[in-house]
């Protein structure tokens, strides 16, 4: 299971760079996602995930091929 | 129903003018229209702010911008709805959005317009980084509350 | 803080630029604009309107839409407000009314015009008579309530 | 004392023409001026009234040279 994983804004510059992808075996919710892709970083308070541009807690399962994004709080407008 | 994310800038008023004249339909049935745009000040948190960079997640952001349109249409009976956002490298004074509702009456005009600005301030994922006159910069944390009003109209 | 009552077609976007090149002052801090625009339909209550003549006390509109300006000035933290408004004979699709409130933010600038319409629909000593296509002539009896939303935001 | 007296909209339409002025000697309350100027006709339900341009109750008194208006509740925007 190959899923892309991308960083925005404060996220990004936490991280270091704005994408990875994991390969992974079994299903995997989007806290684990988190963990495998970030190699267990703390994550930010008030950190938002998005599975393929929609909003999901992070409990929610990751599929096949989906783009998990993790960002902070929106301030456009 | 229409969403433009552009990194251009954005001159509110001759932009409704042309979305008015080639685009809007049924104008004879519009009697309100409501008008919101946000534009950058040149001062945040005390600071003076000489450039702000607007980030976003290209796809994600059309994508909650459409879903906020088709929630406010459930609401209220509205004839069309201009959404119009900058991103990349904006200077004090110019607009970053403009949302616009037309409707055949004024009360969902108001409602709609507000929605949308609301939802679209917590929902649409769009990020401002600031840089001061010293150049430093700075991720804005997050928006302010678009507070409602409990007095009385 | 401007109050214009005017025989002539208001062409709200040039009015708006016009403006703001002009009489405005405090570019920098302003953040949001709110404006609304209503327009003559060509139809009410059923029927097929074809012009519409709005009368006007003249004097007393001003008066009372300066009121309607300070009472919103005291509740809200405004930088300017414009208010256009027409009289004399009217034709569908034509704008009746324009308000722009401009403030460092939104909540003040949504909260402004609004309030400002809602007082100047049910204050400012102005009349509409409709001409029907049968070129029967009547009144408007009364305005329409601008509901406010009980939904959340 | 004297009133100058205005008419608006369908409350012109009603009376018949735009302006009266009544010469009076005693105060009169804003009702008492509609009696006078009008002849006693009956009063549309929702007449609003105005002294000097700012909107009063009826029993409002009326003072030398104010300018008393009548009108039906306001239509614009």
């Amino acid at each position: 299971m190959s899923i892309k994983i991308r960083y925005f804004a404060s996220l990004k510059d936490y991280i270091g760079h704005s994408e990875d992808e994991i390969i992974y075996e079994k299903a995997l919710t989007v806290s684990e996602v988190w963990q495998q892709a970030t190699q267990n970083k703390i994550k930010p308070q008030n950190t938002l995930v998005a599975v393929n541009m929609d909003y999901v807690s992070w409990d929610e399962l990751v599929n096949d091929s989906d783009e998990v994004a993790f960002f902070p709080p929106v301030t456009g407008g | 129903m229409t969403v433009i994310i552009k990194d251009t800038p954005i001159n509110p008023y001759q932009d409704l003018q042309e979305y008015e004249e080639t685009k809007l339909t049924k104008n004879n049935a519009i009697g309100a229209s409501n008008i919101f745009i946000g534009t950058m000040r040149d001062f945040n948190e005390g600071d003076h702010v000489k450039l702000m960079s607007l980030e976003h997640y290209p796809g994600m952001t059309e994508k909650q911008l459409n879903k906020i349109i088709a929630a406010a249409n459930q609401q209220w009976a509205l004839i069309d709805i201009l959404i119009i956002h900058r991103v990349g490298d904006i200077l004090p004074n110019e607009p970053i959005v403009l949302v616009s509702a037309w409707s055949s009456h004024r009360g969902d005009a108001f409602d709609a317009c507000r929605f949308i600005m609301e939802n679209l301030k917590s929902k649409a994922p769009f990020w401002k980084k600031e840089r001061l006159i010293n150049e430093q910069e700075r991720w804005v944390i997050s928006n302010t509350k678009g507070y409602l009003t409990t007095k009385n109209y």
